[in-house]
């Protein structure tokens, strides 16, 4: 069958693209456990991680919203006695707050890649996860766009960065990187929910038929009448296409514009041509490591073990080491060119990096970020479940230290070294840092409970392609 | 087959012969008079930018198959054949940067002992030869044990005739049996031959593009130059591709799908092109530093590069973006084959924006002419021919890959 | 401001405000609430205008003239008095801080009363009638039963002290100033048989030895001396005078040497002799008596080069190049010994240094016998001592102390401390603050503040300088001189007042003559017309041998081993009178760079020995006590040696003072000279001891050498013509050429972007680092002019000072000892890398090429700053406050920033606009050198320079034209506003 | 002569292909298909054409590159600030704010050309709609008169599949 079956598929596939042929097709999906799921065994997987919640999982929603309601307080008063409670001052005037943004930014990456970029490569293994990690994407996003809020010296005055028409005809410039930021994170932010949201339709049709009672109306209403009429998935699967073509140089340029905060600066060890795909790729390295720390306890947790299988993880692993690795030769390029421009400015920046007062920095970053994951080479390792999470986390905390040795690493030692300065974060950034961690895992341990954390529709298509492919 | 078929064949494979030693002769004889003639600067300008353009093409398409099989992606399909083929340039592209040397006063316009502010320990000719050579060794070798272990895969026959063939026959006598280590040996290879094209590529980026002008620097250079091999590389293997799907006498046929499939690779790769020279151009330009900005502004804005810079952008981006947003065209042999051609001229266009103003500064005029073309038909020649005697040495190459039993 | 305009202004001052303020607090109707109400305000106050009102600078000795700049009643601005023959125009950071002590929130607003151990606020008119009480009480007790001290005080004031005091039989005021000089009058006395303070024609000289007088410190009129030390040194016609520091440590002064010899404390005397005896060697005709010539060759040829190599330390290259220079000198001056390193051997030092100033040029030509420093009034700290020892056995029945305080500035008085606390005596403090010596009074009297007064005070004998209020009141305390008049005779005269008494006294005495005369002096802030200078006729023969010989006999030895500390008057407190002005606690100090703190400065060597590191704590101990402050490591100070500046470490004086920083005159010896009668500022046998604490050092500098950046650049004398010679071009740091900020700085081949117009100005600004001296009167000035914010030492340690323009220092790449200081500013870049990178158009380029930055849009991304290669934005991290009354002095022409806003220099873009405006109503445009910037307006070396780029003619296109000007980080293409000219080293 | 309409609900994909071809052959009508996934092979059976819906997509990205530059050029034009002698209009930078706002609009044009081609949202859609649909069965209405209504219900069950008749 083998050949003949692909020519057909092909044919077919040409006249009709539709995701069925693009995920998955050619049998990408084969190391998938097809053979034990059926349809209804996944609906039913799914639906029962809707049921009503414990205790312990109210406890946790509990202290999660006090970790937010801390947070929170911490801003008020930074608020109304000024931003000089938090640790920044001059030269390094930008801190935790804009290493936070970019770390979250970062970690909002991966949902549209995994759903998005691996959708147009048409790695089947993303299938699994492609739900929780778009989720994660519109929460990250959703926290980091916090950020720059908390970080400005007048919050009260943000509004004068949206071009809103007003009597003195002052609008914003569009020429600041800052602008950029503005467009671009509220693009991303937009389009990734829409994304989330229109991939969910056909499981919501199907928590609507499912249920009853309120849950049922609310979800009629979710799910905008969706019925699986052919009529309906005829421009569905072309829509969805497209969002995957469009949302996968958006993914790029958001963390392009990003890294422009500083690149466009010319701050030594800012103004690099590099920065861009450097962080990206490290934007995506962050963003599946937390892909993994979430997935993880998902599975464990919701029984997924048989829809988001060891294959997915290892997938998830071995990206990471690829990642990791382009990291890593953006960090020795950035070391080599300064060194080659022979620039003393720049040999200082990256010389006090590496062994200044923030060389802790530097060595974390380089070793969670392109050391730790080349343990993934190991099949071993990349398959073991605590291997797995421990290293995840070690990358989070490697790409928080990554933004940390930028943004500080390089204004701390600017042009003038009569006004070389250091920077240490005060308990108020702690807080705020803490109120973030909470309201996102908040956000996502309601979702999880509440909506499919699984997209039923595109398993059931997995199983089916594997079917299609007869065995 | 029948036997008439057979002298056809025959025939076809001595004109081809014929042609492609014919360019090599009309190329190196331009080249050889070029050098002779008063302006030798010009020659070697044009050997160094056929030089990187199609080793730069040989490496990216090989690329190709070393990815797919990294990420296991299956669509590939009988491309990866194709994109193997391509390793018959490798000894060839290694002898022409051995060559590069004896033109070595021409091609480092740094090596005429202007001041280097210190950068003399880098760039200085025996060092920037041996590190490149070395590279281009590794290179190399990682790409040809990639390949042997690809062949090993096929498990085609253990017969079949021609130098290179039998050496691979003999090697084939001590395979490992079990087909998983093959596959992981290959996996590996592939890996490294990823790495390899990395660090290489970047390498001779700054060393034989970037340092043309030593006191200019851009940290993506390196990725930019690699990208750009992809870029090509995929090129060319759209091409060979084309060239055998619409050629009736071979038997290799590709599906349109796979034809949208690489084209889309091609396009996503235009993308990123344009993408990696977007992202050097806004931070020079927003920084309007002039260490770095002296370089750009010669080449955009400045009599006579910035026409030169205009078509480039016109001809390996603009045109081809618009072109293959378009679905059908993807599809289509005839189509994909031109556009790919413009786009490798484009990026010799491109080569000849970074290596001309050093080479030759202060000139009103573009230092483009006949003998540029002509020289570059030699080293089209020399890329025929390679890909003919790959396929002859290895017929298998040409049919669609042999899929692994699960 | 040229001399007319300046009239013009002060003009309408003066006459009106003297209507404005009467001199009688009780039968004037009390002061407004406001200081002016819109129903009688003075005439001459235009709302929105500043009347400048000419007066004279009381915060030192020095007396130099002041205009003090009134908006609305509140004054809000002094600048120095071009007309003021001894500071022309300028001042120091002391001067300008005055403001600080009239707003002070300290500044006590009533009387106070000791009652039961606490305080009672009364009423001045109680307070009042409880003086009269008491001096009616002492006097009738007896003779010598009322005594007065008194700080250094104008001669009329002075002269009703002691009248008043006479009249109850007591004995004259006696004139206390913590740092008089006691051991250079007398050696004048010895020398010259002048016990007295003549100034000097340094501007005349050509090469300046100083034996540690910091003359650009605090040393008798720092301001003066500074401009004639610059007259003298800066470069001029390719050459430039010479200046060599004799001294154990470098001070301000000896960091603008171009040799600092680093002998050891109290060598010195040594040295000079050893310079004695090479001019006497030369045989030049001397005005000295043979017995003399004999006797000092005796003395001297025991210090031969090797000798006193050996004794002080100095490498013999040294002092030979030193011999050497003033064997070349034609009109050499020599200097004596600084305030500081009044050691023991100080008197010897001046001596000798006063014979070599006499064989050198026996005509004095370059000493002022006429225009004598008024601070030598001031009796001798033993004779003070003295006094108050004898309060012991017969305490007075009544001590007025005015505006003193000696249990804060005298080392180890204790006598006085027992005095005044002593409660046989009734103590009145004429004070307005509770400093340690008011606490210690029974009656605190506040009494006006100079810019409140009537008065006259001349810093020099002729010519008079007047004082006259510059404001309205803002308590009701009287004059001083208003109130000895009330206790003289009655009220004949008290009845006209102070202001009466002293016009009559000036008629009396022929300053003036005529109500004419007077208005004219007032306007003016005094009479400038300088006497003709006489020739000096000194005593034939000079001194008498035998007092030469024994003196020079008794020559201790230098303090060769062990620990020895120094403590120094700064110029930031003078003499600890600064300590509660927040300003001079928040600007710097130019050598370490350390604000609100008294860090112990230390030598690396001496800290390897100690196992100290910079930035730790220690225990300094004498046998007289001990103190614990933070080490600063510098090049500035000999091995051994320990420096501290004198002036903080209070323990009462209002909140800046309290607790800030630590009181160094606490470890010196109580005793004075028993020659001079003058303190010992050096003492040996200091103990340091680790605390194991880590102090943080609030200071503002990152790293103070250069780390082979092209920043703070210096040119030998030498290799000045090969500046002119190769024109500079390349792209790195080290060979990019200068490029104006005009549109002809753009270069096609390297610029992006087209070059932008501008309209007919483009403001600039020129810094010429060679006649920079690091006084830092410019930050002073502009914390005045811009409403600066004061953050306090935590915050200055969290890197947020908010200096718009701060004097940094570097060492000079080739020798760390070689300081050179960069006033640093906002450059008001052309292609500025702040302005593109903000959302809001917050700071963006004006059409005269200036950098705005506009308060109302900023949000506080602090993105500029980020982008900032200069580092001189500064940023609002909270809404810092201004403790009534200071926010009175605040410039309503410039807004006060709050909370989450980015600031920086705008080049006084208020001046400018009223420039502008000024231009317009006489239609023309804004001439060079109309508008001054307060840092440019009050450099007492003009160091700075303002104008328009665009006119060829102006001053700062031209100096932007001389071969020294450079960009900083030029190579960026920023294309900087602001031009700095290298400092010019030369060898000798 | 009531008609009813007859969902037939199938467990596998080719079942219902086969049942659609049948029906197509046949007289009843065929009203719509409903799946849990979308399935070439029905779409194939249906003969459905392409989706048009790329042309929203593309105009909403036209639109949106130029609203983009519009934006950042009118927004410059009206002060015409300098900052760091940029052009007032810079081109360089104003192509990032061009491209995001390509991408939004285009999303915009997307998601519109889908609720507008598929009309929805619409709770209709739920008339004659088995739940069963949207889990694992393959739905075809079709609608039958009631004598010719046991003929359509042979043809579902002839292809393995059950009959939901809607009262």
């Amino acid at each position: 069958m083998g050949q003949a079956e692909a020519a057909t598929s092909f044919g077919r596939a040409n006249r009709q693209p539709m995701r069925s042929r693009l995920d998955g097709s050619y049998g990408a999906n084969r190391n998938l456990p097809m053979t034990e799921l059926t349809f209804a065994k996944i609906d039913q997987t799914v639906l029962d991680t809707l049921r009503p919640a414990s205790g312990r999982y109210w406890l946790a929603v509990f202290l999660l919203a006090l970790g937010i309601m801390l947070g929170a307080a911490c801003w008020l008063y930074q608020i109304f006695t000024g931003i000089g409670v938090a640790g920044m001052n001059i030269p390094v005037a930008w801190g935790t707050y804009l290493i936070n943004f970019v770390f979250w930014v970062g970690i909002a990456h991966s949902g549209t890649l995994i759903s998005a970029i691996l959708h147009l490569f048409r790695a089947g293994w993303r299938n699994p996860i492609a739900r929780a990690a778009e989720t994660m994407t519109v929460f990250a996003v959703c926290t980091a766009g916090l950020f720059p809020f908390i970080h400005v010296g007048r919050v009260w005055l943000v509004y004068f960065m949206l071009p809103l028409p007003n009597q003195r005809t002052l609008w914003p410039n569009f020429q600041s990187p800052l602008m950029f930021d503005v467009v671009a994170i509220s693009t991303y932010l937009t389009v990734s929910s829409l994304f989330w949201y229109t991939g969910m339709l056909p499981d919501l049709a199907r928590i609507r038929d499912t249920s009853d009672g309120l849950r049922k109306k609310i979800f009629t209403t979710l799910s905008l009448g969706w019925t699986g009429e052919h009529e309906q998935w005829r421009h569905y699967v072309r829509i969805y296409l497209f969002f995957a073509a469009l949302a996968t140089p958006l993914v790029i340029s958001v963390h392009s514009v990003v890294s422009w905060d500083f690149a466009l600066g010319i701050v030594p060890g800012w103004h690099t041509t590099i920065f861009a795909p450097y962080f990206v790729a490290g934007a995506i390295h962050s963003g599946l490591a937390m892909v993994l720390t979430l997935m993880i306890p998902l599975r464990k947790i919701f029984n997924y073990e048989k829809i988001i299988t060891m294959h997915v993880l290892e997938s998830v692993a071995k990206t990471i080491i690829f990642t990791g690795l382009i990291v890593g030769f953006a960090y020795g390029t950035e070391y080599f060119i300064a060194w080659y421009s022979h620039n003393t400015v720049e040999m200082e920046t990256f010389r006090w990096r590496a062994v200044g007062d923030y060389a802790y920095g530097f060595w974390i970053m380089v070793i969670c970020n392109t050391l730790t994951p080349l343990l993934f080479f190991f099949k071993k390792i990349r398959t073991t479940i605590p291997w797995l999470f421990g290293i995840s986390i070690i990358v989070n905390i490697g790409m928080w230290y990554e933004r940390f040795v930028i943004i500080v690493g390089s204004v701390g030692h600017g042009f003038l070294p009569n006004a070389w300065g250091l920077y240490r974060p005060t308990l108020i950034e702690m807080g705020i840092m803490l109120g973030a961690f909470s309201l996102f895992f908040f956000l996502f341990v309601l979702f999880v409970k509440h909506m499919p954390s699984v997209s039923m529709t595109e398993m059931k298509e997995t199983v089916a392609e594997g079917e299609g492919h007869g065995h | 087959m029948q036997p008439d078929t057979e002298n056809i064949a025959m025939d076809t494979r001595k004109s081809f012969w014929l042609l492609s030693a014919a360019l090599v002769a009309i190329g190196f004889g331009t080249f050889a008079y070029g050098i002779a003639s008063g302006h030798p600067e010009r020659a070697w300008q044009a050997y160094l930018i056929n030089f990187l353009l199609w080793s730069a093409i040989a490496q990216g398409a090989v690329l190709f198959s070393a990815l797919m099989t990294t990420t296991r992606a299956r669509w590939s399909g009988p491309l990866s054949g194709l994109s193997e083929a391509f390793a018959g340039f490798f000894p060839v592209s290694f002898i022409l940067f051995l060559v590069l040397f004896f033109g070595s006063s021409h091609v480092f316009p740094w090596s005429h002992g202007q001041d280097l502010h210190g950068k003399e320990i880098w760039l200085n000719v025996p060092f920037v030869f041996t590190r490149n050579f070395v590279g281009l060794l590794l290179l190399y070798g990682f790409g040809f044990t990639y390949l042997y272990y690809a062949m090993l895969q096929k498990e085609i026959s253990p017969d079949g005739s021609g130098p290179i063939r039998s050496i691979f026959n003999r090697l084939q006598q001590n395979r490992p049996q079990d087909p998983e280590k093959i596959k992981k040996r290959k996996g590996l290879f592939g890996i490294l031959y990823l790495l390899a094209f990395a660090l290489v590529l970047s390498l001779i980026g700054y060393d034989l593009v970037m340092a043309m002008d030593p006191h200019w620097i851009s940290t993506l250079f390196g990725a930019y130059t690699f990208v750009k091999a992809i870029y090509i590389g995929l090129g060319g293997l759209i091409i060979l591709a084309a060239v055998m799907h619409l050629n009736p006498r071979t038997d290799f046929r590709l599906s349109d799908s796979h034809f949208h499939d690489i084209g889309k690779l091609f396009f996503a790769f235009c993308l990123v092109w344009a993408d990696f020279f977007y992202v050097q151009l806004v931070v020079i330009w927003y920084g309007n530093i002039p260490e770095e900005t002296a370089y750009v502004i010669e080449r955009t804005m400045m009599v006579p590069w910035r026409y030169l810079a205009w078509v480039t952008f016109a001809v390996s981006f603009v045109l081809p973006f618009f072109i293959l947003l378009n679905r059908k065209i993807k599809t289509m042999p005839q189509f994909m084959l031109v556009i790919c051609s413009v786009v490798i001229i484009g990026i010799w266009l491109e080569h000849l924006l970074l290596i001309g103003p050093p080479l030759s500064h202060a000139t009103l005029q573009l230092p483009l002419g006949i003998s540029d073309a002509l020289i570059s038909l030699g080293f089209l020649g020399l890329m025929l021919a390679s890909l003919r005697f790959a396929f002859t040495q290895f017929p298998e190459l040409a049919h669609a890959e042999k899929r692994e039993v699960r | 401001m040229d001399r007319r305009t300046f009239l013009k202004i002060v003009g309408m001052g003066s006459v009106s405000m003297a209507v404005g303020c009467s001199p009688d607090p009780y039968n004037a109707p009390r002061p407004e609430k406001n200081l002016f109400s819109l129903i009688h305000a003075p005439e001459d106050m235009v709302v929105g205008r500043t009347s400048w009102y000419a007066t004279t600078c009381r915060e030192c000795p020095a007396g130099c003239g002041i205009l003090a700049g009134n908006r609305e009643g509140r004054l809000i601005k002094v600048e120095g008095n071009p007309l003021h023959p001894v500071n022309r125009g300028k001042l120091c950071m002391r001067g300008q801080a005055a403001l600080q002590g009239v707003y002070n929130p300290d500044r006590l607003r009533s009387p106070y009363l000791k009652s039961d151990g606490g305080w009672r606020a009364i009423t001045f008119a109680e307070a009042e009638g409880m003086l009269l009480e008491k001096t009616a009480q002492a006097a009738g007790s007896g003779d010598n039963r009322v005594r007065m001290v008194t700080e250094v005080i104008g001669d009329t004031l002075l002269q009703l002290c002691t009248e008043t005091l006479t009249q109850y039989k007591s004995a004259p005021p006696l004139v206390f100033e913590p740092l008089g000089y006691e051991s250079l009058k007398s050696a004048n006395e010895i020398v010259f048989g002048v016990r007295g303070l003549p100034s000097y024609r340094m501007q005349q000289a050509d090469l300046l030895i100083a034996f540690g007088a910091d003359f650009l410190d605090t040393w008798l009129s720092p301001v003066e001396y500074a401009r004639k030390f610059m007259q003298m040194h800066a470069l001029d016609g390719g050459g430039k005078g010479r200046f060599f520091f004799v001294s154990p440590y470098q001070t301000l002064t000896g960091a603008n040497a171009d040799l600092w010899l680093d002998c050891r404390p109290g060598s010195e005397a040594v040295v000079a002799l050893g310079l004695l005896r090479e001019i006497l060697k030369l045989g030049r005709p001397t005005g000295l008596s043979r017995k003399l010539r004999y006797q000092l060759g005796n003395t001297a040829s025991a210090y031969d080069k090797a000798t006193v190599s050996k004794l002080t330390g100095i490498s013999v290259q040294d002092f030979e190049r030193l011999t050497e220079a003033l064997r070349r000198a034609g009109r050499p001056l020599v200097l004596g010994a600084g305030l500081g390193n009044g050691s023991s051997n100080s008197l010897q030092t001046d001596v000798a240094v006063n014979l070599l100033n006499l064989i050198l040029d026996p005509d004095l030509s370059l000493f002022d016998f006429e225009q004598r420093h008024r601070v030598e009034v001031a009796a001798s700290l033993f004779d003070v001592k003295e006094t108050f020892r004898k309060f012991a056995e017969d305490p007075p029945a009544l001590l007025l102390l005015n505006n003193v305080n000696p249990v804060y500035a005298v080392a180890g008085g204790g006598e006085i401390e027992k005095a005044i606390s002593n409660p046989a005596t009734y103590t009145v403090a004429f004070n307005s603050f509770m400093d340690e010596t008011s606490v210690l009074a029974d009656l605190i009297f506040p009494v006006r503040h100079f810019l409140e007064t009537w008065d006259e005070y001349s810093g020099k004998q002729v010519p008079v300088s007047t004082l006259q209020p510059a404001m309205g009141r803002l308590t009701d305390s009287p004059t001083l001189g208003d109130l000895l008049l009330k206790t003289v005779d009655g009220n004949k005269r008290s009845a006209e007042g102070y202001k009466g008494h002293l016009v009559g006294r000036m008629l009396s005495r022929a300053d003036i003559n005529g109500e004419l005369d007077w208005l004219k002096a007032v306007q003016q802030g005094g009479i400038h017309q300088l006497p003709e200078p006489k020739r000096y006729k000194g005593r034939a023969g000079g001194p008498a041998a035998e007092k030469i010989e024994e003196l020079f006999s008794t020559l201790a030895e230098p303090h060769a081993s062990g620990l020895t500390l120094a403590a120094v008057p700064t110029v930031r407190f003078f003499d600890g009178r600064g300590a509660n002005r927040p300003w001079l606690c928040e600007i710097p100090d130019p050598i370490t760079r350390v604000a609100w703190q008294t860090p112990v400065m230390m030598h690396p060597d001496t800290l390897k020995q100690q196992g100290l590191k910079h930035g730790e704590s220690v225990q300094v101990k004498t046998d007289r006590g001990n103190l614990e402050a933070p080490v600063y490591l510098t090049h500035s100070v000999r091995p051994g040696m320990l420096v501290m500046g004198i002036g903080q470490g209070h323990t009462a004086y209002g909140r800046y003072a309290e607790g800030q920083g630590t009181n160094p005159l606490r470890l010196l010896p109580a005793e004075t000279d028993p020659r001079t009668g003058g303190p010992h500022f050096v003492t040996g046998g200091v103990q340091v001891a680790k605390t194991g604490r880590k102090a943080k050092l609030a200071n503002t500098d990152g790293s103070r050498s250069q780390h082979g950046r092209k920043i703070a650049l210096t040119v030998g004398l030498d290799s000045l013509a090969d500046l002119t010679k190769k024109k500079k071009s390349g792209l790195t740091m080290s060979d990019f050429p200068l490029v104006l900020p005009l549109p002809e700085g753009y270069d096609p081949k390297l610029d992006f972007y087209t070059p932008h117009q501008h309209e007919g100005y483009r403001w600039a600004m020129a810094v010429d680092m060679d006649r920079c001296i690091g006084c830092g009167a410019c930050a002073a000035g502009c914390y005045a002019e811009n409403n600066i914010g004061i953050v306090g030492d935590k915050q200055v340690m969290q890197g947020r000072e908010m200096a718009w323009l701060s004097v940094e220092r570097y060492e000079d790449p080739d020798d760390a000892r070689q300081l050179v200081f960069l006033p640093l500013m906002c450059q008001h870049c052309d292609n500025a890398p702040c302005e593109s990178v903000c959302p809001v158009y917050a700071p963006h380029h004006n059409k005269e090429g200036m950098n705005n930055q506009i308060y109302n849009r900023c949000i506080g991304t602090r993105f500029c700053s980020q982008n900032c290669p200069y580092k001189v934005r500064r940023f609002n991290w909270f809404s810092w406050r201004w403790p009534e009354p200071l926010e009175l002095q605040l410039n309503p022409n410039v807004t006060v920033r709050s909370k989450g806003v980015m600031e920086k220099c705008s080049f006084c873009v208020q001046r400018i606009k009223q420039a502008h405006g000024l231009a317009k109503d006489e239609d023309r445009s804004i001439r060079d050198g109309e508008i001054v910037p307060a840092c440019v307006q009050t450099c007492p070396t003009e160091a700075l320079a303002f104008g328009n780029l665009m006119d060829p003619g102006s001053k700062v296109r031209k100096l932007a034209e001389d071969p020294r000007a450079y960009q900083i980080m030029g190579y960026l293409n920023t294309k900087p506003a602001v031009f700095y000219l290298k400092k010019v080293i030369q060898k000798v | 002569m009531a008609t009813k309409y007859v969902m037939g609900l199938f467990k596998r994909e080719d079942q219902a292909v086969a049942a659609i071809g049948e029906l197509k052959a046949s007289s009843w009508p065929l009203h719509r298909t409903h799946s849990p996934i979308p399935s070439h092979k029905i779409s194939d059976a249906l003969g459905l054409k392409d989706s048009r819906v790329g042309w929203f997509t593309l105009c909403g990205g036209i639109l949106g590159f130029i609203t983009g530059f519009a934006l950042a050029i009118f927004t410059s034009l009206r002060w015409e600030l300098i900052v760091s002698g940029k052009p007032v209009v810079a081109v360089v930078p104003f192509i990032i704010v061009g491209f995001e706002f390509t991408i939004l609009f285009a999303i915009f044009g997307n998601l519109i050309g889908m609720l507008v081609l598929s009309r929805l949202p619409r709770m209709e859609n739920l008339e004659h709609y088995d739940p069963r649909c949207s889990g694992e069965h393959f739905g075809i209405l079709s609608s039958s008169s009631d004598e010719d209504r046991e003929g359509l219900l042979a043809l579902f069950a002839r292809n393995g599949g059950e009959a939901r008749v809607f009262e």
